[in-house]
């Protein structure tokens, strides 16, 4: 997994839409602790922002009346909340044990060379993006990869290549 | 008095006084050199005068000079500033006055004239030697005492019980000796050892005294405090005994003291043992008689040794590892030619003596120089002695001492004794 | 197994040895066979002309002190202090700074040996993670004027090359 | 005290104090069982699994120490060779990305991962891949370092921020082997206690700028004292060496565990104080700016007390409470006047609810139990008459220069007896130099009334005389700190049962300390 503590500013205030206000209002209740809402509103940031900026990690914990620090803990933590503008296919690489045995490695070397993309890295045209992430819970058809959430299981390099060109 | 009585006086008087002190410097050398060859060293051969090393004796200069230049530090603990600075002096001195019983060469017969070759001509001889060389200890425990210190103390405490002790049996080793020669008189004795015994034996101390002269030579060393018996100075144990608070000339006098003493103690040891100046059976009246084909003897010795002297210098003063025109070889070369001139010289004046001056005087002259040389050979070799006992026993434990000077040497004096007065009384 | 006890002959119980004197005359005899050879011929004397002859050392030698560098200049020692930690005679003192070339966070800005009390055992050398002292300068002698002038610094023992050659210097168990 | 209960360690009977969880327990009776994450101020985490134990009821095979309380009759298992397999194996999980950087890191010496590791495993690495790198040298603010790689993930500094500091400050962001401690970016560490840190970090992650590569840790003499920041009287360890060559200096201040004063932790305003006790120092007597002999020192002031008709004397509230008794008894030698005047030691505003106090006099309980005016309108009356000032190293300009006293300090000769070198002596005309509270033994009572003892710790080349020492050298009859006692004991009542010697580590909390509260 790659190093997600490295947080992109966007250099604007950020705050919820006045749609994602009202909803984050109305889930805020719901939680007897209020720190249990940073979950659900980062993914509330990174569908109104596209990805979550540091002012959007700032926002929330102000909001929800907690430490910055901890909302960048969860947000760091789950692969799934974007740190910084994905590519048109986000490809997500599983790295856990099973993928790991079953040569998950090949693929995220096939990405390097043919596309110049390391985890944590976006290609230069902005099409694609790498992510190394833990377990996806497909242990039984490793090695799994995950384009834009959909999920390509029982992958090797050949299917791989198969899929990249579908995408191209 | 006449002119000549009074240049012999002072003659006597000068060799008593400073051929001793003369030879402090070569047995320093000795005993340096010597050690080092005994053990397999080169000792110190580094000083030098514009590159002249005279074989180490250099090095003897620089030390007196570094003694004489030091500080003279008396001890602010020292109580007895007299008796402290006394005490070296007296060391000194008795062993010098010592000396001056000793004969050198046979009674020089000048005309009508009998002068007999000793600094002092006295009767007592040997009793003088006695009692002043027992007066020297009184310098050690002196110093010992005055220093005001434990390890010094102990020093002088112990050399005053070692002289106290070895004297005994010195003194009743002389005895038998004094039987036999029957006089005290070391210019009768030295005489008395010119005889031959069964008409072809040198009628030497040793001969006639075997055990007599082991007993007094083991004294003589305890005496003089020289190794094995140096448990005065014991660096080991009490540090340098008595003279651990003594700097600059005045150790330089304790050590001096202790190598005339040296000197003094074989030259009495030759005297009374090793024929003192005689050369065997040549008698002064024989060389007297046979003055002129001795002197062509020499004539011929001399380049002889000559020869092998400067082969031995040239074999050895040289740098023994590579080195571009090594100095001493060139320093050889000065000393070769300085031998053979010196050589040339003697050659010269022998000739001179051979072509217009034989008979009379001047071959008595000539037999009492060369009587001088062979008491300075033979004493040169007991020092020699003194210095290869040093580098070769170890030293004693003091019980060991006490117990060899009391529980051995004594009664083997005494049987000594026993013996040759029975030899005496039977065979007259 | 019960220890084997040997019983050594006493040597000096015969009369001969114990009168002594026999004895000394064959110690005299040995000596004065040692004095004759060399008087003779002092080639023979088992001595080193030193200074002008100077001894060959190994490279096991421990002579004076050095600190070695990387391959591209830079020093070594990281001053961890385990030299200093380890030296019995307590003559190494080091002061440590920040670095920032990479190679580590830390370097000495001051890293004194005091050879006066330095007792030449090598702990240091062997306590150095990383070969960063060494005591194969061949410097033998070490002499001085003064006390201050026998205290290296950092720049004279950076400055003084290793006498050895490399792979030398490892055989030795460097 | 809490009631006992009996449990087995490793069949081995042991009688704990119930109500803690087994670690503290057992530590107290010398028992120890490795652990990272766990501290009795934080609390349990149970997340680092190096405490694991075998318990033998029923259990499952492992459980943490620090989750587990104390129970009568629990068989607790400690050497089992499961037990040991599982802390080599955690240990071995921890050294997996650990540089193994210990001749360079500060925490050699005194570092949990290292000593555990001599003692539970000694095992060879069995990693063949290159290592996962992380930041280093990163600069959290307060003068904290972190060193990422160096990190085993206990969170100790994450729930500090949380719950000690409420500043929230750190957190562990990413997940599996790249986890790291990091703070939110543009948000460093912001509060005054962010040094303790660098104290509960059990590996070298957190390392302090002020004290980073100055010594290393095993060379320090580590001397108990007490904190004279404030008057809370902090316990703290006083790291001291004295470097070949050179004198007894201290490198650092670490807090002591007194759970009856400061708990776990200190501030960093005192932590960082140990570099007073170094700098600024008054090193020799001085008369009229020039420097004198100390003993000459003496005789100078003796001679002034002599001669004065009305001396006043001025006695630091930082002064141990056998300071201040000595000088009460050479005040009324002298016949006197005697103040502790110290208003300007307390900051209006810089204190907290936790360890911080306005009071920045170590012993103002002291000047009270003894009974010495510290009102301004005695010490200004006193000033205005009086011909001779002594001045026992108060520092009258503390909080700030006070114009009032200044101008009246400049119109009356004073001698002073200070440890510092301080803009309030400059109008002295004699100088004694005397220890600093690191340098002397004596006993404090701070602002919740615990009266501690703490000892001399630095022995310095040239060692300062103390307050106490110089009052015996004017003539006063108290020899040493003991010697004072008995006649403390006499005229304070709530001190009369106390035996000096005996005052336990953590302080004697005093009663009724109303009733003795008159000076005031």
């Amino acid at each position: 997994m790659s190093d997600r503590s490295e947080l992109l500013s966007t250099g604007e205030p950020f705050a919820f839409d006045a749609e994602r206000d009202a909803e984050f209002e109305r889930l805020i209740v719901r939680y007897p602790i209020r720190e249990s809402m940073i979950m659900p509103a980062l993914w509330m940031a990174q569908e109104q922002q596209g990805w979550i900026s540091t002012e959007a990690i700032e926002y929330i914990a102000e909001r929800i009346g907690t430490f910055p620090a901890k909302v960048f803990e969860l947000a760091t933590f789950y692969t799934m909340y974007q740190l910084k503008p994905a590519g048109q296919y986000h490809i997500c690489v599983c790295r856990t044990l099973s993928c790991w045995l079953r040569d998950k490695q090949a693929i995220v070397d096939y990405l390097a060379e043919e596309i110049g993309i390391r985890p944590g890295q976006i290609s230069e045209d902005g099409r694609f993006s790498l992510e190394e992430v833990e377990c996806l819970g497909h242990c039984g058809t490793a090695p799994v990869v995950q384009v834009n959430g959909e999920f390509h299981e029982e992958m090797d390099l050949e299917k791989f290549k198969a899929l990249l060109a579908t995408l191209e | 008095m006449s002119a000549l009585d009074i240049l012999l006086v002072i003659l006597r008087i000068a060799f008593g006084a400073f051929v001793p002190l003369s030879f402090v410097a070569v047995l320093v050398w000795m005993e340096r050199r010597g050690a080092a060859f005994f053990q397999d060293r080169a000792g110190p051969n580094r000083c030098n005068v514009l590159g002249f090393r005279a074989g180490g004796l250099i090095q003897n200069a620089a030390d007196g000079i570094k003694l004489a230049f030091k500080e003279d530090i008396v001890p602010g603990h020292v109580k007895h500033k007299f008796y402290f600075i006394l005490a070296p002096m007296l060391v000194f001195i008795t062993a010098l006055l010592c000396f001056a019983v000793i004969p050198f060469a046979d009674v020089l017969i000048l005309g009508d004239k009998h002068y007999i070759m000793q600094a002092i001509p006295m009767d007592i001889g040997i009793l003088w030697f006695l009692a002043v060389v027992g007066f020297g200890v009184y310098g050690i425990i002196l110093a010992g005492w005055s220093s005001h210190n434990k390890y010094g103390v102990l020093g002088g405490l112990r050399a005053a019980a070692q002289v106290i002790s070895y004297e005994i049996p010195m003194g009743l080793a002389l005895v038998s000796l004094l039987a036999v020669y029957g006089t005290v008189n070391l210019t009768e004795m030295a005489q008395f050892q010119g005889r031959l015994l069964f008409g072809f034996i040198p009628m030497w101390g040793f001969v006639l005294q075997p055990l007599g002269v082991i007993i007094f030579i083991v004294a003589a060393f305890a005496e003089t405090n020289r190794t094995p018996f140096d448990l005065a100075e014991g660096e080991s144990e009490i540090v340098a005994g008595y003279h651990v608070e003594y700097s600059s000339m005045k150790f330089a006098l304790f050590f001096m003291g202790e190598y005339v003493a040296m000197f003094v103690s074989s030259a009495l040891i030759v005297t009374l043992y090793f024929g003192s100046y005689q050369i065997p059976w040549f008698t002064t009246e024989t060389l007297v008689t046979y003055a002129r084909p001795v002197v062509i003897a020499i004539m011929i010795g001399l380049p002889v040794i000559g020869y092998f002297f400067a082969e031995w210098m040239k074999r050895n003063n040289r740098s023994h590892y590579y080195r571009e025109n090594d100095p001493r070889q060139k320093e050889t070369a000065v000393y070769v030619a300085l031998l053979w001139s010196l050589v040339a010289i003697l050659e010269v004046v022998l000739l001179v003596y051979l072509v217009f001056a034989h008979g009379g005087v001047a071959d008595r002259i000539l037999v009492a120089l060369l009587q001088i040389g062979t008491f300075l050979f033979k004493t040169f070799l007991m020092c020699f002695v003194y210095v290869w006992v040093r580098w070769t026993l170890p030293r004693f434990r003091y019980d060991q001492l006490q117990k060899i000077g009391w529980e051995k040497l004594l009664p083997l004096a005494l049987l000594n004794i026993f013996i040759t007065s029975a030899i005496i009384v039977s065979f007259g | 197994m019960s220890i084997k006890v040997r019983t050594v002959e006493r040597k000096g119980r015969t009369f001969l040895e114990q009168l002594y004197l026999v004895e000394v005359i064959k110690g005299m005899t040995v000596t004065l066979g040692h004095f004759f050879r060399n008087l003779l011929d002092n080639s023979r004397l088992y001595v080193r002309h030193y200074p002008e002859v100077k001894p060959e050392i190994t490279a096991r030698w421990r002579g004076r002190h050095r600190l070695t560098r990387h391959e591209d200049g830079s020093v070594k020692c990281v001053a961890c202090f385990m030299c200093q930690t380890n030296c019995p005679s307590n003559c190494i003192m080091i002061e440590a700074g920040e670095r920032f070339d990479g190679k580590s966070e830390k370097m000495p800005t001051r890293f004194d040996i005091d050879l006066l009390e330095c007792i030449y055992c090598g702990y240091c050398v062997e306590a150095c993670p990383m070969d960063a002292i060494r005591m194969d300068t061949g410097i033998y002698s070490v002499t001085s004027y003064s006390r201050e002038s026998m205290v290296l610094g950092l720049e004279d023992l950076l400055e003084t090359p290793g006498a050895f050659a490399e792979e030398e210097y490892k055989k030795g168990g460097g | 005290m809490a009631e006992l209960v009996k449990l087995f360690v490793n069949g081995q009977e042991v009688e704990v104090e119930s109500g803690k969880n087994l670690i503290d327990a057992l530590r107290v009776v010398g028992i120890e069982i490795p652990h990272f994450c766990y501290h009795p101020a934080l609390g349990a985490d149970g997340n680092c699994r190096m405490c694991l134990v075998g318990i033998e009821d029923g259990r499952p095979p492992l459980v943490p120490a620090c989750k587990t309380p104390v129970q009568e009759g629990m068989k607790v298992l400690l050497d089992a060779e499961h037990i040991k397999k599982i802390q080599r194996d955690v240990l071995e999980f921890e050294l997996i990305n650990h540089p193994v950087d210990c001749p360079v890191c500060d925490q050699a010496g005194e570092c949990a991962l290292q000593d555990y590791y001599m003692n539970y495993s000694l095992d060879d690495s069995r990693m063949q891949v290159a290592q996962v790198t992380k930041g280093k040298r990163m600069d959290f603010g307060c003068g904290v370092v972190h060193d990422q790689e160096r990190c085993v993930l206990c969170g100790r500094c994450v729930r500090f921020t949380r719950q000690i500091t409420k500043t929230g400050e750190l957190g562990i962001v990413n997940r599996t082997d790249a986890a790291r401690v990091s703070i939110f970016p543009g948000k460093p560490l912001n509060n005054r206690y962010a040094l303790n840190i660098v104290d509960i970090c059990p590996v070298g992650a957190m390392t302090s700028s002020d004290f980073r590569f100055r010594q290393r840790v095993w060379f320090l003499k580590k001397d108990p004292g007490i904190c004279h920041g404030c008057s809370k009287g902090c316990a703290i360890y006083i790291d001291h060496h004295r470097e070949k060559y050179k004198d007894d200096v201290i490198y650092r201040y670490r807090a002591r565990t007194n759970l009856n004063v400061n708990g776990y932790f200190i501030c960093d305003d005192g932590r960082l104080s140990y570099a007073g006790e170094n700098e600024n120092r008054q090193t020799s007597a001085l008369a009229d700016g020039a420097v004198i002999g100390f003993d000459e020192g003496i005789e100078l002031v003796r001679e002034r007390l002599d001669r004065a008709r009305k001396p006043l004397m001025l006695i630091s509230p930082d002064c141990s409470l056998e300071q201040m008794w000595a000088v009460q008894r050479i005040a009324t030698l002298y016949g006197a006047e005697l103040s502790g005047y110290s208003d300007n030691y307390i900051i209006d505003g810089d204190g907290d609810e936790y360890l911080i106090n306005d009071d920045k006099a170590a012993n103002r309980r002291g000047l009270e139990l003894l009974e010495i005016d510290f009102s301004r309108a005695q010490f200004l009356t006193g000033l205005q008459h009086t011909d001779l000032l002594v001045n026992f190293n108060n520092d009258l300009f503390f909080g700030g220069v006070d114009e009032e006293l200044k101008s009246l300090l400049d119109k009356t000769q004073s001698i002073a007896v200070c440890s510092h070198q301080l803009q309030v002596y400059e109008s002295a005309s004699i100088v004694l130099p005397t220890a600093s509270y690191s340098e002397y033994g004596g006993t404090i009572i701070n602002e919740d009334n615990v009266l501690q003892r703490f000892e001399k710790a630095l022995f310095k080349n040239e060692d300062p005389k103390d307050v106490l020492e110089i009052t015996r050298l004017l003539g006063g009859a108290i020899n040493d700190a003991p010697h004072a006692w008995p006649g403390i004991k006499q005229s304070v009542a709530c001190l009369a049962d106390i035996d000096p010697q005996a005052i336990p580590a953590e302080g004697i909390k005093l009663q009724n300390s109303e009733d003795t509260n008159v000076g005031a």
